[in-house]
């Protein structure tokens, strides 16, 4: 274990680098260089020396490692960090993407270079703090902080119907968050503490679970975004610049998930208990809703955005399994769908850089130019599918699997989603990478360049690796996530006990 | 060993695959701009130069004849040893492993390779699992996919793409050979998706060709359908024995006899439930009745390809996976029934639809579909052997038959329609040969492989008993009739009669080079010796010793032992049934050519009955896929668009906006209206707590 | 009949409610808004002298005292922003004060 | 009585800085002329930081005056925020003084002494000396809104303003002759023990009411609001800026002493007035705003909406709820001078322009401006990290404690409404294409958008130590 | 007793109906008028409750100047009163039904007034009897010394007017001669005294 404050490092590490860009001045080719090099250096700073974490990382332990504590608003409201199995990977998810996400930036941002780094650099400070906080208000400052650094990325860089997409997200996400903040305001004076390992352990009245549950859920539900509060993601994704989609896909719909595992379970058990077949209900209708919705969509991203809501689907349905499957798998489908949506936003950025379209249509044969491409995308594409070898496939699998034991109906429908994902998928795949390539404009398209090369295939063998061998996965949540659950039998047989007592 | 009969073709088809890659990237990036220079995105006009040599051609099915000009991908030597090196060498050793686990003293080998899942009380690995049906797979395997690597060294010689391809093949044997050494359920999953997508990617090998691609993922999607079932079964599986490991489930069979699995709101059998989502996916992979549409459009692939996946291998992972399984099976009788049931119904479907087919690889196609009816007949009624012994006898001269009608094609410049051949018996005479031991084989002739197997499954489903039993024999000894029909009508449609192609095309009709026609050699061997040698090790009494307990456990099971038993019109009835079809083959294609015309321009209703695939296609066009496309725009638009979004963030920033104009107008600007809202509010106010109090 | 307090609050509380009439019922004359608000202040008055007589306490009359002095500053403010205003617009009709709303 | 005790005129040194100073300067004004309008500026910031100084370190705590005059750390706490809003208020007109030729001398004079009256409303512990502060800060403000005499626009803002204050200062009046009436009492503990005694009857209850709307009046909410947007629209803008930060203070300091202090036994009565006051300006804030293109007629729907959220803090009407109150008008007055900055400095080809679509593309052309406006604008919004966000969180916490569960989720959801209105005015500088720059913007008018944007900023590192002196100075009443 | 409920009726009423007037008459001039005699009432009134120097001061104070400087204004402002009128009754119901609701509950709320012998503790600053002191004496007893703050305050107040009134209307015309003492009495270079000897001249 090391004794330096190595999350609040890795934290803000990102924000020093932000800061060290606002030194450079002009806006010429070499401070475009030396922008992107400064970006590029301390995002993987950041990711190394967040792998010491997973290094240093004790499977055994159950409670929070690495914690730090500093007073903040008050005696109970303070500064603490602190990783379990639950949200460690998700830090690591959060500090691998990020040099992708600079990388891919580097020829495809034209206008406000540094702005745009900075905007990262800051917003990957938030996205961690939003994993490693162990306080609610902090992780409240940082769930709902990170907003605006996306709201400029993709009002400034995105597509043509930026300005609705920005404001469609931050106003719609925002909607949801304000009302967990009030349960965490009531959480407070409930149990006179926003410390979350304190509250772990704090046992809400009954009442107040559900309600508490509910606001909780109007923020996680649409961050995730479970159906029917999903469609600002299509159309954030569809506007965002390649960067800004794969941290909304790798990472942004992650802190829902993130924060039902936190909070909703271990936190309001009871409540969870009751919500779990609503919540079923919501997963099944927006894997087979989203899924045939993505079926018809004209745009690549836009079915990938609508095929990122199906997999949140399998997430909220594998979290509320309650059992050790489904939650891991859930975990799972989350991390590898990080990483695999987060590749195929990355390869629609390649073809959007040379032909500046996003329209399927656009597009077709692409393998005859680009087979290097074809190959990578063909990868993901079968990923996202779910095929068994990808990462993908684990999470899937144990989700459902989750499913099936505690809801034999939800199983039922919620496999249907391998029947819809490979029919959209190869559907896409097969319009833009297959035929032939007939469209005058196509002609010239040039395979993956060096630094496309780099990007991929660091994914491509990550995707396959965890596909193979998910063990180092499991390793650091199994513990964390049986605790999770040991805890939430215990406190549904605890009520149970009460009720019966009661009579 | 094991290890490397399963990884070797990996790794070849890895290396393949590299070549390939780095091939094609080389040839495209030819005058590509170095990257930082112009802002990454590319000037198109500029470069519309280089893309002469990208003429979008549309390919054959073959690779022969014409585009010449096509340079094959560099490295295609190279690829097309290693992988078929590497194959031949896991073909050996498989034969090894066969002989050694098949012998009476053989142990079942399990091998641990790596830790995949352990969660909770869910846990598998990555490992082998050899036992005597295993083994037999192996050999079927690694020796039809050694020999049609070595056969398509010949006829994909003038293909471009042939390091791709090559990666292909070996990737798909390699995803087969993963199902079959599984130790559990999931590993297998995991080969028969992998399967799935090697299939898919050889189907659509010729990505130019819609037709091609759309069969592609019809093949896949309708797989999908039935690993939908799959799955669903390895959950069941999972919950009622806690494990997915076969050793864990084979032992605690019988302790889940008769307890109700809660499924769907009802309580089923638990067994009954478990096998049949099980058979789903056997279903779907063996193109069984109403998920068979898949098989006859993959034929759009290279023929190799169609021999090995879609005749000898993949498509029979499902029957594979139900004698696997057999302990479960074999203790679900009413799972059994709905086997038998529909292994029946394709064995007649396929049988009916192959009699007016013209194009000579989808009869083969529907030749195989009602094959694999067959052997699920057979693992239907409990003879679990028969069915295993049709697979590998079926394997050998179905592969065979492929073979030999690629090289009909290869010979005749690409056609496949057998109307546009025949009186090609002169000039290919090996083809012609070969393709007759294949056939006898097909139809059963005695002492050919087909006899053996096909002869005790259509016993065993006389002495089944099961109540389809006799549908199941009905069916059976119909389709013998028409097995043997569109057998023979093919090779007299082909082979026979007047050359109705034209004259320049049979003017290059030519013999296939050697590379082509060894393998065929080596199947007939295998097509006509195969029932002969391994009879008795499969069905006959070296059963026990053979199978080891591999196959079902049930000690009330005899089936295999009651077949000696039959009547005597039972024994000969298939052979009959050969004869009588042979003899209206004969008549139809030969003797008398005009009558088949006017039989179909009597029954029109059937006969485009017949040719149409009992409209399966159009149904299922009908019942899903317009439906899904309907229903995905209608939930996209009117759902997401005009419901949720409508109601949802753009409703209610309307409805804002709306107040906020209302809201807007009571700002008039006239002071007394300001001062009359200060004065109702007060008036409010106090009139408010007035009565709140 | 005894004169009690009450009678004295009814007659502010009607001057009162004359004075906020005066206000908003006023369209033309914004001089007449001004007179209102000493009426209002004028109701205040009695009400804060009637309490202090009745209670007999001093401070009533003080703040009486201080209303006075106030309501006499701002009615020299008042009339100050109207003259200028009329200056500008030449008008002080109350429905011309409407350059600025929405 | 003993007329030789002289009261103890330390806690009101401050006061007696500013008033003196004001006249001293008054009298440095009418000798020099017009000319002396920047001196007198300069002089009077002088004079605020004296009395700020003399605030922070020379007074004791302590009553005066026979307890009419109070100072308490409640009392210091907003007294800070209202001679900080009005010193920037001086300091920003500067420039426009010398660029709109805006020769009165008096006019800060004048708002020395409406600052010497907020100081007073702040301290007052009588219901004479809230009305006595009350009007003197009125006064000058209606002068200060009409200053610009030769414009129609800001003649009429100071007409309104002074008609409808005329009518809300009778109203407040007459409320405090009601409570004085029914509780024997204008001093704020002698009500205070009133009430407490027995049952509460109507008569004070209506005082109470017409006494709210008196004061919501002043710090403009809703239905009291309506002059807002006109005043704010038609005053120069330098005296919006000034009209937008201190006097709100002041009000709103006044607010919560009355209602918590000598009111306090009268919660259950109050307590949904305020509610449903502060329900009412935080969604027509929210409404009204976004239909607004003129930037300081929607800074004033912006003001009327953040006056509905510190007033969520006052109906909890608990000690966490004063403490937001506090830290909310103080995070309030940081963002409204830093907006007003920018606001001022829009101009032209020499003249001011007003509308929201003049700040279009704003972030290319003054890069660094625009990111601090962004950031005031989103922590307009309350979004986390910023000041903003923390003024939010106390209050609902506050509101939270006190179970104003409707309160809260009208409250936070009114804001997510808001948020677009700030967010449109980002939209427009960052997403917009640029149209032509503006004049560069004058020294002062970057030291406080510099300054305020460092609060904004970095409040999140200092959100406890804030909290906690917002806390002491919320313990007086409690 | 009869006595003062006469005068009570006589100048409330009066005082009421001039209120009336005020608000309702069609000239301004009127209304200065009817609001003059509204004071002097309101005045009577505060003579019965035996505050004799508020009733002067309303007199001195409002009469002599705050209804002056009305009336002033009124007839500086040339304004055209014959159109002033119209509107009047357009609002009338509503507005009418608003105030009306207001005023009975102001008049229900004073029903429930008490003079509540435990909530009178002693008066802050109790009136002294008539005997010992007048009403003049008393508040400048006090005045001076208990609320010499407020006092002080109300003198901002007016000086903020003052101010107030000065800056918004007071206008140096250029063309205008003003007198500038200290120019007269001041000595330039311009000006030379020579000291004669007398007899002598320059």
């Amino acid at each position: 274990m090391t004794d330096w404050p190595i999350l609040s490092t890795v934290t803000f590490l990102p924000t020093v680098g932000a800061l060290l860009l606002l030194l450079i001045r002009g806006d010429d080719a070499a401070a475009r260089r030396n922008i992107y090099w400064i970006s590029l250096w301390t995002t993987l700073i950041t990711f190394v020396i967040s792998l010491l974490i997973w290094r240093d990382f004790d499977h055994a332990n159950t409670g929070f490692q690495f914690v730090e504590r500093a007073g903040w608003l008050s005696s109970s409201i303070g500064y603490s960090m602190g990783v379990d199995g639950i949200s460690m990977l998700f830090v690591i998810l959060t500090t691998f993407l990020m040099p992708f996400c600079i990388v891919a930036s580097k020829l495809s941002v034209q206008k406000r270079f540094r702005e745009y780094m900075i905007a990262f650099l800051i917003l990957e400070t938030l996205m961690i703090g939003v994993f490693c906080a162990t306080d609610l208000i902090l992780f409240y400052v940082f769930f709902e902080a990170g907003l605006i650094p996306m709201f400029l990325i993709i009002g400034i860089w995105g597509g043509p119907r930026r300005v609705y997409a920005a404001f469609k997200f931050f106003l719609y996400t925002l909607a949801g968050s304000v009302l967990m903040l009030l349960a965490i305001m009531a959480m407070y004076w409930q149990a006179g503490t926003t410390d979350i390992p304190t509250l772990l352990n704090h046992a809400f009245p009954a009442g107040m679970q559900t309600w508490l549950w509910l606001a909780f859920f109007a923020s996680f539900a649409v961050k995730m975004p479970m159906w029917p509060v999903h469609t600002w993601l299509p159309d954030a994704h569809v506007e965002a610049p390649t960067a800004g989609s794969v941290i909304l896909a790798g990472v942004l719909l992650k802190m829902g998930g993130y924060g039902f595992l936190r909070f909703s379970l271990p936190m309001f058990p009871l409540a969870s208990a009751d919500f779990a077949p609503f919540i079923y209900t919501l997963s099944v209708v927006a894997i087979i809703y989203t899924s045939l919705v993505a079926l018809m969509q004209e745009d690549i991203k836009k079915l990938i955005a609508y095929s990122s809501v199906a997999h949140m689907g399998y997430v909220t349905m594998g979290i509320f399994t309650m059992n050790p499957q489904g939650v891991e798998g859930a975990i799972f489908q989350m991390l590898s769908h990080g990483i695999v949506a987060s590749a195929l936003f990355l390869c629609v950025g390649v073809i959007y850089d040379r032909m500046h379209t996003r329209e399927i249509s656009a597009y077709g044969g692409l393998v005859n130019r680009m087979p290097f491409y074809a190959v990578a995308f063909l990868v993901f594409t079968m990923a996202n599918v779910g095929l068994p070898g990808t990462s993908s496939f684990v999470g899937e699998f144990m989700t459902l699997l989750g499913a099936f034991r505690a809801n034999t109906w939800v199983a039922f429908f919620a496999t249907t989603g391998v029947i819809l994902s490979a029919s959209y998928g190869l559907w896409l795949y097969r319009r833009v990478v297959f035929g032939p390539l007939d469209k005058p404009s196509l002609k010239g398209m040039f395979d993956l360049s060096r630094r496309e090369i780099a990007i991929l295939v660091p994914l491509i063998v990550l995707t396959i690796f965890f596909g193979v061998y998910p063990t180092p996965v499991f390793n650091v949540t199994s513990a964390s996530v049986d605790n999770l659950i040991t805890n939430y039998q215990a406190a549904l047989s605890a009520a149970g006990k009460l009720a019966l007592a009661a009579q | 060993m094991y290890s490397a009969i399963v990884f070797l073709p990996l790794l070849g088809a890895i290396l393949a695959g590299l070549i390939a890659l780095i091939g094609s990237y080389r040839a495209a990036m030819v005058g590509a701009p170095k990257e930082g220079t112009a802002d990454g995105h590319h000037d198109h006009a500029a470069h519309d130069a280089h893309d002469h040599a990208h003429d979008d051609h549309g390919h054959d099915d073959h690779g022969h004849g014409h585009d010449d000009h096509h340079a094959s991908a560099p490295g295609s030597r190279p690829a097309e040893i290693i992988t078929t090196g590497f194959l031949f060498i896991s073909a050996i050793l498989s034969w090894i492993a066969f002989l050694t686990i098949g012998s009476p003293e053989g142990q079942t080998v399990h091998q641990k390779v790596l830790p995949w899942v352990t969660s909770g009380t869910l846990s598998f690995d990555w490992a082998f699992r050899v036992d005597t049906l295993t083994a037999m797979m192996l050999v079927v395997v690694t020796t039809v996919s050694s020999l049609v690597h070595l056969y398509s060294i010949g006829y994909m010689s003038h293909d471009e793409h042939r390091p791709r391809f090559f990666s292909y093949l070996s990737l798909f044997t390699f995803a087969m050979l993963m199902l079959v050494t599984s130790d559990n359920l999931v590993q297998m999953f995991f080969g028969w998706e992998g399967v799935g997508l090697a299939s898919y990617l050889l189907i659509g090998f010729w990505f130019k060709k819609p037709s091609a691609n759309a069969a592609a993922i019809k093949a896949f999607v309708v797989n999908r359908v039935g690993d939908f079932g799959f799955a669903l079964g390895i959950f069941g599986v999972f919950v009622l024995f806690g494990s997915v490991d076969f050793d864990t489930i084979f032992a605690n069979t019988s302790t889940v006899v008769g307890t109700k699995i809660h499924f769907l709101s009802w309580d089923f059998d638990a067994l009954t439930t478990v096998c049949i989502l099980l058979f789903i996916g056997a279903m779907g992979k063996s193109a069984q009745f109403l998920l068979h549409t898949w098989l006859p459009d993959a034929m759009e692939g290279p023929t190799p390809v169609s021999a090995l996946i879609h005749a000898a291998t993949m498509v029979t992972a499902g029957v594979f996976m139900v004698a696997r399984m057999s302990p479960l099976f074999d203790l679900a009788p009413t799972a059994l029934t709905v086997v038998t049931l529909f292994g029946a119904t394709t064995a007649f479907f396929g049988a009916t639809v192959g009699l007016v087919q013209n194009d000579i690889k989808r009869v083969i196609a529907y030749s195989t579909c009602s094959q694999l009816g067959y052997m699920f007949v057979a693992l239907g009624v409990g003879a679990f052997g028969a069915g295993v012994f049709h697979l590998f006898t079926h394997a050998f001269f179905k592969a065979l038959l492929f073979l030999c009608a690629g090289s009909v094609i290869h010979a005749v410049s690409g056609e496949q329609d057998m109307r546009l051949m025949g009186g090609l018996r002169k000039k290919i005479p090996i083809t012609y040969w070969t393709m007759m031991i294949g056939t006898l084989a097909l139809t059963g002739f005695p002492l050919t492989a087909g006899y053996y197997s096909k002869d005790a499954i259509i016993e065993s489903a006389f002495m089944g008993d099961n109540p389809l039993a006799g549908y199941a024999f009905a069916m059976v000894v119909i389709a013998a009739l028409m097995t043997s029909f569109y057998s023979w009508r093919l090779v007299f449609m082909t082979f026979h009669g007047k050359p109705r192609a034209s004259a320049e095309v049979m003017s290059h009709v030519h013999e296939s080079p050697l590379v082509m026609t060894v393998p065929l050699f080596v199947l007939s061997i295998g097509a006509l010796l195969a029932g002969a040698v391994f009879s008795g090790w499969f069905i006959g009494e070296g059963y026990g010793e053979f199978w080891k307990g591999a196959l079902f456990t049930n000690p009330d099971n005899h089936i295999l032992h009651e077949i000696h038993e039959v009547p005597a019109w039972v024994k000969y009835s298939p052979f009959v049934m050969m004869v009588i079809g042979f003899l209206i083959a004969l008549w139809f294609y030969v003797l008398s050519p005009s009558t088949p015309k006017r039989l179909a321009e009597e029954q029109p209703i059937l006969y485009r009955f017949l040719l149409n695939k009992w409209y399966f296609d159009e149904l299922y066009n009908f019942l899903f896929v317009r439906p899904a496309k309907w229903l995905g725009r209608f939930l996209w638009k009117k759902g997401d668009g005009w419901l949720i979004d409508g109601f949802g963030p753009d409703g209610i920033s309307a409805r804002v906006v709306d107040v906020t104009n209302r809201v807007v107008r009571l700002q008039t600007g006239y002071v007394y209206h300001y001062a009359f809202a200060m004065l109702i509010g007060v008036a409010l106010l106090i009139t408010w707590m007035m009565f709140a109090r | 009949m005894e004169i009690g307090l009450s009678h004295y609050l009814s007659v502010a509380a009607v001057l009162f409610t004359i004075g906020v009439f005066g206000i908003f019922l006023n369209r033309k004359n914004v001089i007449v808004i001004l007179m209102s608000v000493e009426l209002i202040l004028l109701a205040v008055n009695i009400n804060f002298v009637a309490f202090s007589s009745f209670q007999g306490d001093l401070v009533g009359q003080i703040f009486a005292l201080l209303v006075l002095t106030v309501a006499a500053a701002e009615a020299a403010i008042g009339l100050a922003i109207l003259v200028v205003y009329y200056r500008n617009r030449g008008s002080i009709a109350v429905e011309d004060i409407n350059l600025m709303k929405g | 009585m003993d007329i030789a005790t002289l009261p103890s005129l330390t806690p009101f040194l401050p006061e007696l800085i500013l008033g003196v100073g004001a006249l001293v300067l008054l009298m440095v004004g009418v000798f020099s002329g017009a000319r002396a309008t920047s001196l007198v500026s300069t002089l009077a910031v002088l004079v605020i930081i004296a009395a700020g100084l003399a605030l922070l370190f020379k007074t004791p705590d302590g009553e005066t005056f026979n307890a009419a005059f109070v100072l308490d750390p409640f009392a210091r706490f907003f007294k800070i925020l209202a001679l900080i809003g009005s010193g920037f208020a001086i300091v920003m007109s500067s420039s426009f003084i010398k660029r709109e030729k805006f020769e009165h001398f008096e006019y800060p004079v004048l708002i020395l002494l409406a600052t010497l009256g907020m100081m007073l409303m702040i301290s007052a512990n009588d219901l004479i000396s809230v009305y006595l502060g009350l009007e003197l800060q009125s006064l000058a403000l209606y002068v200060v809104a009409a200053i610009n005499r030769d414009s129609e626009k800001s003649t009429e803002a100071g007409l309104k303003y002074f008609v409808l204050g005329a009518l809300s200062s009778g109203m407040l009046l007459y409320g405090a002759s009601l409570v004085y009436g029914f509780t024997d009492h204008t001093q704020f503990a002698g009500i205070a023990t009133a009430l407490a005694a027995g049952p509460i009857s109507t008569g004070v209850v209506f005082g109470i009411v017409l006494f709210i709307a008196g004061i919501a009046f002043k710090v403009s909410a809703v239905p009291f609001h309506m002059w807002t947007p006109d005043v704010y629209e038609g005053a120069p803008t330098p005296v919006t800026a000034f009209f937008a930060a201190a006097p709100k203070a002041a009000a709103m300091a006044m607010f919560v002493r009355a209602l918590v202090g000598p009111f306090g036994p009268a919660i259950g009565e109050w307590q949904q007035v305020v509610t449903f006051i502060a329900i009412a300006s935080m969604v027509l804030g929210a409404f009204a705003a976004i239909g607004q293109t003129n930037i300081k007629r929607l800074m004033a729907y912006s003001s009327i909406g953040h006056m509905g959220f510190a007033l969520v803090g006052l109906a909890a009407g608990n000690e966490a709820g004063v403490q937001g109150v506090l830290i909310y008008m103080a995070t309030y007055l940081a963002m409204t001078l830093g907006s007003f900055a920018v606001i001022l400095s829009m101009r032209r080809n020499g003249k001011m322009v007003e509308t929201t679509a003049d700040l279009a593309g704003m972030s290319r052309t003054h890069p660094v401006t625009a990111f601090i406006f962004a950031m005031l604008l989103f922590s307009l919004a309350g979004i986390p990290p910023l000041a903003g966000f923390f003024a939010k969180f106390y209050v609902f916490l506050a509101a939270i404690d006190a179970h104003l569960y409707a309160l809260s989720v009208i409250g936070v959801l009114s804001s997510v409404v808001g948020a677009y209105y700030y967010l449109r005015l980002v939209k427009i500088m960052y997403f917009d294409e640029p149209v032509a720059a503006f004049e560069p913007m004058s020294g002062e008018l970057r030291v406080v958008l510099g300054l305020s944007g460092a609060f904004v900023i970095l409040f999140v590192l200092f959100a406890g130590q804030i909290g906690a002196v917002a806390g002491l100075a919320a313990k007086t009443f409690f | 007793m009869i006595l003062q409920a006469l005068f009570f009726y006589l100048f409330s009423a009066i005082t009421v109906a001039s209120a009336l007037m005020v608000i309702g008459s069609r000239n301004p001039v009127h209304s200065v008028l009817f609001l003059i005699l509204a004071f002097f009432n309101a005045a009577g009134l505060f003579l019965l409750l035996g505050a004799e120097f508020l009733a002067m001061l309303l007199v001195v104070v409002y009469v002599g100047a705050v209804a002056v400087l009305f009336l002033f204004v009124v007839m500086m402002l040339d304004v055209d009163f014959v159109e002033l009128r119209q509107g009047f009754l357009q609002y009338l119901p509503v507005g009418g039904l608003v105030g009306l609701v207001f005023l009975v509950e102001l008049l229900l709320a004073f029903s429930g007034w008490v003079f509540a012998p435990e909530l009178v503790s002693q008066p802050v600053t109790p009136i002294p009897p008539l005997a010992t002191m007048t009403n003049t004496a008393a508040i400048g007893q006090v005045l001076y010394t208990h609320y010499i703050f407020f006092f002080q305050i109300a003198g901002f107040v007016l000086l903020v007017a003052m101010i107030g009134a000065i800056v918004l209307t007071l206008r140096h015309k250029p063309n205008v001669k003003r007198q500038v003492i200290a120019d007269q009495v001041h000595r330039s270079q311009i000006v030379e005294i020579h000291t004669v000897e007398p007899g002598k001249g320059i």
